[in-house]
């Protein structure tokens, strides 16, 4: 059978990542003239499910799935299988039933590089506090947990606070980071688990005006963020490749319509992004 | 309006029912609601004409599944504003509820039977919104301080419970209960709603205690005065609004194969929302469940539709907020008109 | 000043009411009040506004609690903790205030907390039935389904009344049941009230309108400054009696001399017509100096007209021309600006914001003349309030909440309100609604100064005694038509009564 | 309680102010707010002692700069809830400025001057205002529903925009205005926010236009009945109030060096919340800016101090809503006591 008609339920729009990964999706299934119909799910699986079923009523030959919620809701899943129609998974996947091919980012490698390399900067001492994201959700457990890797072959690094924020708004990155350097005014690297929190920290990093250099992490490698990581307004990111993301969960959903096989897993690399590469990622995001 | 005593007047109104006959059921149950009833109707209509998946009966049934959640909580939220209060704990309670359902059921944690999960977030939900009424009569706070602090109390406990994660798996049968579709098209959830909503419906109209509600929204003082026992339902009515948001909870569960204790965040307002937008009034003593039906399937029909037209998300944020104002103030128009 | 004394309380079957003491906060508005209502028997409890009246009543209502005192029900102790639990002891009342729901309909706030059920579910019919009867009684032919948000007053009025007759009571209390009923209407009641009591059942019964004690009191106790000050073992007490004992002072006249009207027109209203007609065609003019009353049955349309000329209400056709000036009528404040001013029926509804403070409701509407350049002046809101308390003998301070005003009072604050201005046309609806004889002559005295510094003014009032004493001409209504405008020489009881029934 | 006439009433009971009489402006400005006030400072008292960074200028400090967006945006609510409003949109209505501005001022977009970019913020924040104020008095709709259309349609319009993108980049003197401390402690945003709400305070307290804000929350038809231009007080409530979220949607631009359309999402509850707690009464006619002030520092300090504890989230949320409940609660007791 040939593709035509492509469903695209996203998580939450209203986050950078997934809208990036919509603009890539769609555009590039206009380049392959298929029509896509998005829904955005506001970040609550209920809505999620319904409108999965709103999608499959209007007879799409293949669904990308980008789970909302705290973790992967299994239901659109298998409704979706059950009508027969192949599902990409993106980002996020369920445990107790995985879509036909899952395209993500390898979170807790990519988090590894970016912890490391934000502390051996920092010369491998130092306090660190860390800004996290949604307390329990896939992402906030993949980034601490790689985090805390590179973290453990650094003895001199002391993690001497960290608080989660509940939507990682920047805003939330902002105040957060004001608190903790309340307590601890001597913190030298601050580990934002988001690009939104991280350009947070910055700003208040700077509001503090500490009078020493305060290195900052961040992830994701949002177009916004990429800029003023430019500008030198934080230090590294880990830049994840929602264009190929997107461009790759098009392709795969027309090679799963035609009966083509597709790996079960395709893990991206989140690339490692500072001052020294970021130019080539604004200049045409991966 | 009162009419002209000793003439004939055989013009039946839903907002100023006939004199002395039977209350017409109909106007019973959408009183206050006709405006919001027409807005619905053109809604489908519409929607009929420009797609050709709006009409269907698997649409129809889907969308009968997509406002169950907020179908159940609507009911309890109907009861809590006709006495003249609010409740904005009711998407909190509801995942409190769902993730007590998921603690006691599942294998890893205390894996008990269902009934027993279902019996346990059912008290836990009743207990929130018992104390939001404590809150109410006893500490005399305003029901909307009183249930934002539950609100952010529940979230904390549901969140607690398993430090944030979620808990999937449920037993077939459990999940069936929202996917099966006896006689061939109603599930077991929504059948609880429709059965809910029935039996409020009658308790509303043709209940003592129903029509005291309605007394207490009107004027507690009035009530008061009557002899009926106002902090006493008032209790009772937030302790119900608290079992059927935990209910939804139950529901949500089988529907998402899974609990987790961030869903039902924000459902207050959508809730709210239904319940005003059939004809409710904030200020209490005016409400009906016929009406709350209609201002959740407007939510419902609308989003499904919006979906089925492709309409871009951004788009139908604004679709969603004119439609709404529209369905409203048709009321004002209608009544204008007259 | 007879003072008979009191029976050893409970040594009959009715109430007897002891030594009971009230304060709120420091004052003290109810000292030693003692008396007794035996069954089948109508006590009138007489007094000025404040008295303390509606406060001993609630307290026998179960819906306030004494600080001393005791009260003997049928032989045994009595007290309250709720208006429940002195409904289930058979002790009813109809509160001064409106106590409705808007919302709801005639039948349901006639049962409302004690619903008629049949098998467990709400008896209608049956509800709609007894409601219709009672209310027939007692003359109103509304249907039982009715809204009674969309009744006029002197209907919820009969509405309440009807709600106090059904419940299953052995003593009702009616606190000014009548204020908002014409003389038909207070027939109709009375008769109902007199059959009652020939079954046995006791009445407290309280009100301004002196004239109906005579026709329906057994007994009398009037009380002053909180204390039972006489108690009369008959009924028929002469009226200047009762008023002395009231006020503590004689009343030798009620109304005031009136001066003759200046010659030019102030007020030219022209085939005046409401969009739904509820009066139509109306043409009269006031002159500067003169006081115009309105007189007609309830319902004749009086209230809708002066909303109108007030700006209230729309109106379909017609003119009103103020001092030569036509007035848009499109809204109060144009009116207001224009010089007319109104004094509305419904104190709590239209007349007063319950919860602002007497300073607070004398000053709004007020602002251009309290606040220069729209400033607000603590001191000056300060003085401005309290000249209009003295002048109106408001019994209260500036910085007293209006909802804890007696009734009376609270009336006396509305009038004030426009005093000050001044206005040229002053329209007052129903303005002794509930007041004392005391300050209503008080109230007349201000009336006819008003008119005497050359005001135009409309007295709305269903007392026809205040019509005809208080109005150089006298226009009747009837039905939203104008009848006629009798002068002040041939306004008499049956001249005016024969053209508002015609 | 009333005092006895004639007799010198030294108390002052903010409860119910002497308003005709010098109302000192203490009473005036806490009107109804006493017990949170106590709450506030016991709170404060708490923290002090529990951490040794509470009580330091510099976190104070902090504490200013982290409320200025909800306290500018709950001046405005405090307006709308005192004529007996509520405005669902200023979440929303912020997200809008802020892109407005984004969108004038970048050189990716207009790249026109800032002072025009925060007129236009301004311009549209009000213009939404307006047209919610317009849903009220001329459609008739309840403000929950009008507030709640216009929150959904802002939303979408801050969307679209840019399709979801933030926008960063700010001149620097721009994102100063948030972080110079002036005189050594006060940045301008901070500076804003206390004469706005000076402003308005007097406004309201000795304006008579503030005044009769009061007297229509108290009695609309009353008010009407008075010559006030209710419906035309009421448009221009909306419309500041509008113009105030946006203000605060360009505050935060400030703050963040960046603008997105998902700010201020779910901001609607806690300005309304710190209004409440500050003594207001949804039903209108109580309130005082002086009483929001307390209410916003309540939110904004408890947030604070817990996470200078080091309290985990999930323990913050029900420690919020508790206290929050007893803040409220205080009030009631005091008044028992009396
Ligand atoms: N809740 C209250 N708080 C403070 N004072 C009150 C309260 N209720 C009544 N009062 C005061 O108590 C006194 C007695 O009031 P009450 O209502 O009993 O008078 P009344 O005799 O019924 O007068 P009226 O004829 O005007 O109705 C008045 O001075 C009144 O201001
Ligand atoms: N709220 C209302 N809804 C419907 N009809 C009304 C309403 N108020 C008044 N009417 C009708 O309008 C007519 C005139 O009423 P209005 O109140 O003006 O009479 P009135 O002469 O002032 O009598 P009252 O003594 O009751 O004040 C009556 O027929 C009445 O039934
Ligand atoms: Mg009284
Ligand atoms: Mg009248």
């Amino acid at each position: 059978a040939e593709a035509k008609k492509l469903g695209l339920a996203v998580a939450n729009l209203q986050a950078d990542f997934f809208n990036q990964i919509k603009q890539s999706v769609e555009a590039y299934a206009k380049e392959k003239g298929l029509e896509v119909v998005t829904v955005d799910a506001k970040g609550d699986s209920a809505t999620q499910v319904s409108q999965v079923q709103d999608l499959i009523t209007q007879n799409i030959d293949a669904l990308i799935y980008i789970p909302a919620g705290a973790t992967a809701a299994t239901v659109p899943t298998k409704t979706a299988k059950a009508a027969g129609i192949p599902v990409i998974n993106v980002d996020r996947n369920a445990a107790g039933a995985p879509g036909d091919t899952f395209i993500a980012t390898n979170s807790v490698a990519s988090a590894k590089n970016v912890c490391d390399y934000i502390a051996k900067q920092a010369g491998g001492k130092g306090e660190l506090i860390i800004i996290h994201g949604q307390k329990g959700t896939t992402p906030e457990v993949d980034r601490s947990k790689g985090c805390g890797e590179a973290l453990a072959g650094y003895p001199d690094i002391k993690v001497v606070g960290e608080l989660w924020s509940e939507g990682w708004h920047q805003d939330e990155g902002f105040k957060l980071t004001q608190d903790l350097l309340q307590s601890h005014p001597n913190v030298s690297i601050v580990v934002g688990q988001a690009d939104a929190l991280a350009l947070g920290a910055a700003q208040a990093v700077k509001v503090a005006n500490l009078g020493h250099k305060v290195w900052i992490a961040g992830f994701d490698g949002d177009v916004a963020a990429l800029k003023a990581l430019k500008d030198g307004v934080f230090d590294v990111t880990a830049t994840q490749q929602t264009q190929g993301m997107g461009r790759l969960a098009v392709d795969s959903a027309i090679k799963l319509v035609a009966g083509e096989k597709v790996e079960p897993e395709q893990l991206q690399d989140a690339t490692l992004t500072t001052k020294d590469n970021v130019a080539q990622f604004i200049e045409k995001h991966p | 309006m009162s009419s002209k005593p000793g003439s004939a007047d055989l013009s039946v109104s839903a907002g100023e029912p006939r004199a002395g006959g039977l209350k017409p059921l109909f106007a019973a149950l959408f009183a206050g609601a006709k405006g919001p009833l027409i807005g619905l109707i053109l809604l489908c209509l519409v929607l009929s004409v420009s797609t050709d998946t709006f009409l269907t009966v698997r649409n129809i049934l889907n969308v009968l599944d997509q406002i169950t959640v907020l179908g159940i909580m609507a009911i309890g939220m109907t009861l809590v504003i006709l006495i003249g209060g609010i409740d904005l704990s009711v998407g909190s309670i509801l995942a409190l509820g769902a993730m007590v359902l998921g603690y006691v059921v599942n294998p890893d944690y205390l894996g008990l039977p269902i009934p027993a999960g279902i019996a346990a977030a059912l008290l836990v939900g009743g207990l929130c919104g018992l104390v939001s009424g404590l809150l109410v009569t006893v500490a005399k706070l305003p029901p909307f301080i009183a249930t934002l602090a539950m609100m952010s109390v529940a979230r904390g406990l549901a969140n607690i419970i398993t430090d944030g994660s979620q808990i999937v798996g449920f037993p077939d049968w459990f999940t069936n209960l929202s996917i099966v579709r006896h006689f061939g098209f109603i599930s077991v959830t929504v059948g609880v709603m429709i059965v809910l909503g029935v039996i409020f419906a009658i308790f509303l109209n043709y209940r003592a205690t129903g029509r005291n509600l309605y007394a207490i929204g009107g004027s507690p003082e009035v009530a008061r005065l009557s002899g009926i026992p106002v902090n006493r339902l008032t209790n009772w009515v937030y302790a119900v609004c608290g079992v059927l948001a935990a209910l939804a909870g139950v529901v949500l569960a089988a529907r998402l194969d899974s609990v987790q204790p961030s869903s039902g965040f924000g459902y207050e307002l959508d809730t709210i929302a239904a319940v005003v937008i059939g004809g409710a009034s904030l200020s209490g003593g005016v409400g009906s469940i016929g009406g709350t039906a209609i201002g959740v399937l407007i939510i419902g029909v609308l989003r499904n539709g919006l979906n089925l037209l492709g309409v871009s998300p951004f788009i139908q944020q604004i679709v969603i907020g004119v439609v709404i104002a529209l369905a409203v103030a048709a009321d004002t128009w209608r009544r204008r008109a007259k | 000043m007879s003072m008979t004394t009191l029976p050893q309380e409970g040594s009959h079957q009715g109430l007897s009411v002891r030594g009971l003491c009230k304060s709120f906060g420091p004052i003290q508005v109810l000292t030693e009040a003692s008396f007794d209502v035996r069954p089948g028997e109508v006590v009138a409890l007489l007094g000025e506004n404040g008295a303390g009246k509606s406060t001993v009543s609630n307290i026998i209502a179960g819906s306030l609690h004494a600080d001393r005192g005791a009260i003997t029900w049928q032989g045994k102790p009595y007290s309250p903790a709720s208006p429940a639990q002195a409904i289930d002891a058979g002790i009813g009342m109809i509160h001064q205030e409106l106590k409705l729901l808007p919302d709801l309909s005639v039948a349901e706030n006639v049962f409302v907390g004690r619903m008629l059920t049949r098998g467990g579910a709400i008896d209608r019919a049956r509800m709609n039935e007894r409601a219709s009867a009672q209310l027939r009684r007692l003359g109103l032919n509304v249907s039982p389904d009715t809204k009674v948000g969309d009744l006029r007053v002197a209907a919820q009025q009969q509405v309440e009344i009807a709600k106090a007759l059904t419940l299953d009571a052995k003593l009702l209390i009616f606190d000014e049941p009548t204020a908002a009923l014409g003389g038909d209407e207070t027939a109709l009641l009375f008769e109902q009230i007199r059959k009652l009591k020939a079954e046995g059942m006791g009445f407290i019964y309280i009100s301004h309108r002196l004239e109906e004690i005579v026709q329906i009191a057994d007994r009398i106790v009037v009380m002053r400054d909180g204390r039972v000050v006489a108690r009369h073992e008959q009924g028929d007490i002469p009226v200047r009696t009762v008023v002395e004992q009231m006020v503590g002072r004689s009343v030798d006249r009620m109304f005031p001399t009136l001066d003759e009207p200046r010659p030019e027109v102030l007020l030219e209203v022209e085939n005046l017509s409401s969009p739904a007609r509820t009066f139509n065609d109306v043409s009269f003019s006031v002159r500067a100096g003169e006081i115009l009353g309105i007189a007609g049955l309830i319902g004749a349309g009086r209230t809708e007209l002066v909303r109108a000329i007030a700006g209230a209400d729309p109106i379909s056709s017609g003119k009103v021309t103020v001092a030569g000036k036509p007035v848009h009528l499109d809204g109060p404040a144009a009116a207001i600006k224009a010089g007319v001013v109104l004094v509305p029926e419904d104190r709590k509804g239209q007349g007063v914001v319950l919860d602002q403070t007497i300073g607070e409701n004398l000053a709004l509407g007020n602002f251009d003349h309290v606040a220069p350049g729209g400033w607000v002046f603590p001191k000056a809101v300060q003085k401005f309030a309290e000249t209009g308390i003295r002048k109106l003998g408001v019994k209260g301070q500036p910085n007293q909440a209006v909802r804890k005003l007696s009734g009376g009072n609270q009336q006396k604050v509305v009038i004030a309100k426009w005093i000050a201005r001044p206005p040229k046309i002053f329209i007052l609806d129903e303005p002794t609604r509930g007041i004392d004889v005391g300050a209503r002559a008080a109230i007349y005295d201000v009336i006819a100064d008003l008119a005497r510094s050359g005001m135009a003014v409309v007295v709305v009032s269903s007392d026809l005694e205040e019509v005809l004493g208080l109005s150089h001409r006298v226009m009747v209504l009837s039905r939203g038509r104008q009848r006629g405008i009798l002068p002040r020489a041939e306004a008499n009881n049956v001249a005016v009564m024969e053209l508002a029934t015609s």
